[in-house]
C-alpha cells in the first residue's frame, strides 16, 4: 500500500531522485501506471533509467544501461539535484519527529558511542534540502515516529514554519509521509505533520498507537482508494522481477 | 613505481597493493556500487596493512572486512551500508564496540564527499555546496565549515578537499602503455584518482588498443601510477560488459558477517590463499 | 513554450528566436569553435534584437557580427577573437570608436568563465578558483571577488555565477521528443544550458532514436526549452561528423568586417533574407 | 626558428598545453622529432591529441578525433591545468616587460577607452599561473618588448624574485622566451630576463636594439644550433598540410 500510494502521488510530476527500496518500487510503479514519461533519476548517475526490473542496488547494471544519460557522482549532485531542477526526492528514516526531520545516523547512546550505528546521511540531507518536495516513506512505529530525534540527519522543517527559509533550503520540504498506516501532511501554518488519510482498514486510533507523540489529525481524515486490479499486477511483476 | 609526471606502470596485483598502499596511508577504494575494487581490498588485508585511513564514499563489503581485519584506525564516507541488505555488521562491531580496534569516523554527506574529491582533483583547499545547514552533520565534523559568498552575502557550506595518498579502482580496461577505460556507472572514480598522489587501477583485461566507447572515462597513463590486471577484480559488485553483480554475494555476507568468529573463520581462509591467488568472497 | 519543467518542444528557427531570445536579455550563445551556433546568431540579426548581454567565453564572428549589427550593449567574454585569422574588426570598432554603439565590457578569463557556468549550472552565486591574482582582470571587472579558504586561510579568486535568460546551443542531434545530443569538443555547453532559465537548441537533424556514441553528452529533454531542425547551423564553423570547418570563411570574414562599409552590405544583405531562409555566410 | 628553439625544449617533459599557431608548431614539431611521448593538452578539451597536420583553431576537428580523452572545458581548466599537472604552457602576447608579465589586453589609451583593443586573456591567466614551466614566443621588437605594459593580463615574475610565491602561484613561471632572434631566460636571482643565447647569425647588439628596456646580458652569450635537416622536412610538411 506505501509503494501504491506514493506511486499515485507522483502523477502529475517530471522527475524524481530515487533511493532504493520502497521508493525503487514505487517510482518503478508509478512509471508503468501512473506517470509513464517520468524521469527516473538514481544518485549513482543514471539520468532518466527505464529499469525493467526492480534493481536491488542503486548501481545495478540496468540504470545505467537504460538511461538516457549517465554521468558521475559529482555531476549527479552538483549540476542536477542541488540546482532544484528535480520535482520529487524520496526518503526513509530510522526515526523521524513531528516536523518531518529524519535520522539515518545512529540510534541510543551518542553520537561517538552509539547503541546502534545507522548507515548514515548517503544523499539523504541533499535531497531533503534540494528536491521542489519530498516524500518520506516510512512505517509507522512509536520507535520510528519519536518525539526527538537522537540525531537530525536530513531537514524536513527544522523547528516549524519558516525555519526551511532560514537555513536557506530551497526545495518545499517533505510535503507527504507515507506510511504503512496512512499519509501525514504537514499543517499549512505550523508545518507540523497531521493525519490527513487512513489506508483501508486503518482507524484512526490505530495510527496515534503507532506515534511516538501526540499526533495531529485532519478535521476529516479521509480513506486512501484500494489498490486497482492493474496496480496490483504491476507491483506483484515489479517485485516478482527483482527476486529472479 | 613513480608518481603521475611518468606514464603507469603494469604490475601484479601483490606488487602494486605492497608499493603503493602504505601503513598509515590515507586511501581511497572508490566505487560507486559499479566496479567497486574488491579484490585490491583483499590483497590490502592479506599483505595486513594498518593504521590505514579508509575513505569511500559508499563503504560497503571491501570496507566491512578491512575494518573488521583490522586494517583501519578512521573511516571517511557517507553512507556505510550492505546496499539492499543491511548493516554492515563489522562496521557496526568497531563503532559500537571497539572491535577488533575503535574506529574513527569522519561523516559525511554524498554530495560534501564528491565535492571534497573534485577540489581534490582541482587543486584547491576547499569545495562550496548547498548541504549540512541544519543538520547535525557539521557538529561532529571538522571538515564541514561555512563560507560567505562575496556576491551575495549568503553563507554557504564549504568542505575540506581529499587529498588520499592512493587511489584504488577498478576499471574495465587498460591498454599496454597503461591508459585506462572505464564505462557504465563511473561514480567518482576519475575525480578519486586526480585527487590522490599515487594510484593503482585493476582492470578486467589490458588489450592492445582502446576502442572508444559511448560513456566511457579515459584517465590517460601520465595519470596514474600502476594498472593491474585482474580478471573479476570487482566482483561481487559488477563489471558492466564483463559480469553482473552477484547479489547473492552480497545477501551472503551478511551471515559471514554477523558473528565475530564467522568473520574471523572468513578472514583467516584470505589470509592462507597463497600470494596472488586470493579466492573470490563466495 | 514552456520552462524546464516540461519536454522540449520542436520548433522553426525564427519562431524559436522569436520567442525565447528578447529584447534586453542576457544571452549566450556557446560553442568553443565546434558547433558554434551561427545560423541563429543570424536570426536574432534579422530579427533585429536590441540591449543584449552576450555572453560566450570566446565571442568570435557570430559576435562580431551581433555587435556590428547594434544587437548588444555589453559582452561578458574571456577571448574575443577571429581564431587563427586577427581581430574581431565590429567588436574593436565598438570598444575603440563606438560604433555603432559603445559596448560595455565584463571581461574574464577562460577559467573564471567556465567556473561562472559551472556555478550557475550548479545553482550555486559563485565558483572558486585559482586565477586572476596579480594581474589587472579584477581591477576592471565587479564579477572578480576573493574569498577565504575556512580550512587553510588561503585567499582564491570568486567568480559570480553566470544565468543567461537564454542560452543557445547548436548540436548534432535530437530525437522527436526533443531530447538533445552533441560529440566531439563539447566546450561548455551543457554547463550554459543548465545555467539559463530558458534555452534553444539548434540542431543539424532530427532522429527517431539517440543512438549513442563515444564522448556524447546527452541533453535530456526536460532541460531543453526548445529544439529547431537547422542543418549546416553551425557554419562557417563545424559540426564533426557533419561537414568540416570552413576556414576561408573565417579569413573571408577579416576583409568583410574590416570595413564598416562593406559590414553594412553584409548587414543589410542578411536582413533582406525571408524569414527562416538565412543565407550562409560568405 | 623560434618554432624549432621551442620545440628542441619539449624533449624530456611529459606534457604541454598548447595554443595555436606558434606554440602549436613547436609542440607537434616536438612530437614529431624530440619527444614522440609529449602530450599535447589543448583548452577545447582534447587531451593527447595527435593532429596530423596543423589546426587553424584549437577547436579543429581533428583534435577531438585523435585525443586520448575530450573532456569539457571546465575539466579542462579545473582538473587538469589548475592542479598543476601539467608541466609546459605556451604564452604570446602583444606586449612583454623584463619580469615575462603579458599584455593581450589593449594597447595605448586605457581600459575603458584603448587604442587597440587585443582579444583579451583567453586561458592565458590560469597557464601564466599553474603549468610547472611557461615557454613565452615573443618576436622581438621594442613595441613588443616594452619598459612597462599597459594591462598585466599574465604574470610572469610579477615585480621580481618572491613575487610569484607571494601571489600564491604554483607553476615556476616564464622559464625560457623563446624569440625570432635568441633565448631570453631569468635570472636566477632577480628573475629579470636575461639574454642567454642568440640564434645563427644574430649580434647582441640586435637584440639589444630589439628590446624597449636595458636588456641584460648574461656573462657568456651562446649560439642555437642551427636546424637540422629533420627538423625542417617536418616543419615544412607541418605547415605545408595545414594550408591545404
Amino acid at each position: 500500500m506505501m509503494a501504491i500510494e506514493a506511486a499515485r502521488a507522483l502523477a502529475g510530476h517530471v522527475s524524481c531522485f530515487v533511493g532504493i527500496g520502497l521508493p525503487s518500487t514505487a517510482a518503478n510503479l508509478a512509471r508503468r501506471v501512473h506517470n509513464p514519461d517520468l524521469v527516473l533519476i538514481y544518485e549513482s548517475g543514471a539520468i532518466g533509467a527505464k529499469p525493467s526490473r526492480l534493481p536491488l542496488s542503486i548501481g545495478d547494471g540496468e540504470l545505467g544501461e537504460t538511461a538516457d544519460a549517465v554521468v558521475s557522482v559529482p555531476e549527479v549532485f552538483n549540476y542536477w539535484l542541488q540546482p532544484g531542477r528535480i520535482d520529487v526526492g524520496f526518503l526513509s528514516a530510522a526515526q523521524l519527529d513531528r516536523f518531518g526531520n529524519l535520522n539515518t545516523t545512529f540510534v541510543g547512546g551518542s553520537y561517538a558511542s552509539p547503541k546502534v550505528r545507522l548507515p548514515g546521511s548517503g544523499g539523504a540531507p541533499e535531497i531533503a534540502a534540494s528536491c521542489r518536495e519530498v516524500f518520506v516513506m516510512v512505517r509507522q512505529s512509536p520507535r520510528t515516529f519519536v518525539d526527538a530525534l537522537d540525531f537530525v540527519t536530513s531537514v524536513g522543517y527544522g523547528t516549524g514554519a519558516g525555519h526551511r527559509a532560514a537555513l536557506g533550503l530551497r526545495g518545499a520540504g517533505p510535503v507527504r509521509v507515507v506510511t504503512d498506516l496512512g499519509v501525514l501532511e504537514p499543517d499549512p501554518d505550523t508545518r507540523e505533520l497531521t493525519l490527513t488519510r487512513v489506508h483501508p482498514g486503518v482507524a484512526v486510533p490505530d495510527v496515534l498507537a503507532a506515534t511516538g507523540w501526540d499526533l495531529r489529525v485532519a478535521p476529516s481524515v479521509g480513506t486512501t482508494a484500494p489498490p486497482t486490479e492493474q496496480e496490483l499486477t504491476v507491483l506483484r511483476g515489479l517485485v516478482e522481477g527483482s527476486q529472479s | 613505481m613513480r608518481t603521475e609526471r611518468a606514464l603507469a606502470e603494469l604490475v601484479g596485483l601483490a606488487d602494486g597493493v605492497a608499493e603503493l598502499v602504505r601503513d598509515g596511508d590515507t586511501v581511497a577504494l572508490e566505487g560507486f556500487t559499479h566496479l567497486i575494487p574488491a579484490r585490491a581490498g583483499l590483497e590490502i588485508i592479506r599483505q595486513r596493512r594498518r593504521d590505514l585511513t579508509l575513505v569511500r564514499m559508499t563503504p560497503d563489503l571491501v570496507y566491512d572486512q578491512l575494518i573488521g581485519a583490522g586494517c583501519a584506525r578512521k573511516l571517511v564516507f557517507a553512507w556505510g551500508g550492505n546496499p539492499g541488505v543491511g548493516s554492515l555488521h563489522r562496521l557496526r562491531d568497531a563503532v559500537e564496540n571497539g572491535w577488533p580496534a575503535p574506529l574513527e569516523l569522519e561523516e559525511h554527506s554524498h554530495a560534501g564527499m564528491a565535492n571534497r574529491y573534485v577540489a581534490g582533483a582541482s587543486g584547491l583547499p576547499f569545495a562550496v555546496l548547498r548541504g549540512y545547514q541544519g543538520t547535525d552533520l557539521a557538529g561532529h565534523t571538522d571538515t564541514i565549515r561555512t563560507v560567505t559568498c562575496p556576491f551575495t552575502g549568503e553563507e554557504l557550506a564549504a568542505v575540506a578537499a581529499l587529498r588520499p595518498d592512493v587511489t584504488v579502482i577498478h576499471a574495465q580496461r587498460a591498454d599496454r602503455r597503461g591508459n585506462v577505460q572505464l564505462w557504465g556507472l563511473v561514480g567518482v572514480q576519475k575525480e578519486a584518482v586526480l585527487a590522490a598522489s599515487r594510484s593503482l587501477v585493476t582492470v578486467e583485461e589490458v588489450v592492445d588498443e582502446l576502442e572508444p566507447r559511448p560513456g566511457a572515462v579515459v584517465l590517460p597513463s601520465w595519470v596514474v601510477t600502476a594498472v593491474a590486471e585482474v580478471p573479476g577484480g570487482a566482483r561481487p559488485s559488477y563489471a558492466q560488459d564483463y559480469y553482473e553483480r552477484d547479489n547473492d554475494a552480497y545477501r551472503a555476507w551478511d551471515a559471514v558477517s554477523r558473528s565475530r568468529e564467522r568473520f574471523t573463520e572468513w578472514l583467516e581462509s584470505v589470509r592462507e590463499r597463497e600470494r596472488g591467488s586470493v579466492r573470490r568472497l563466495d
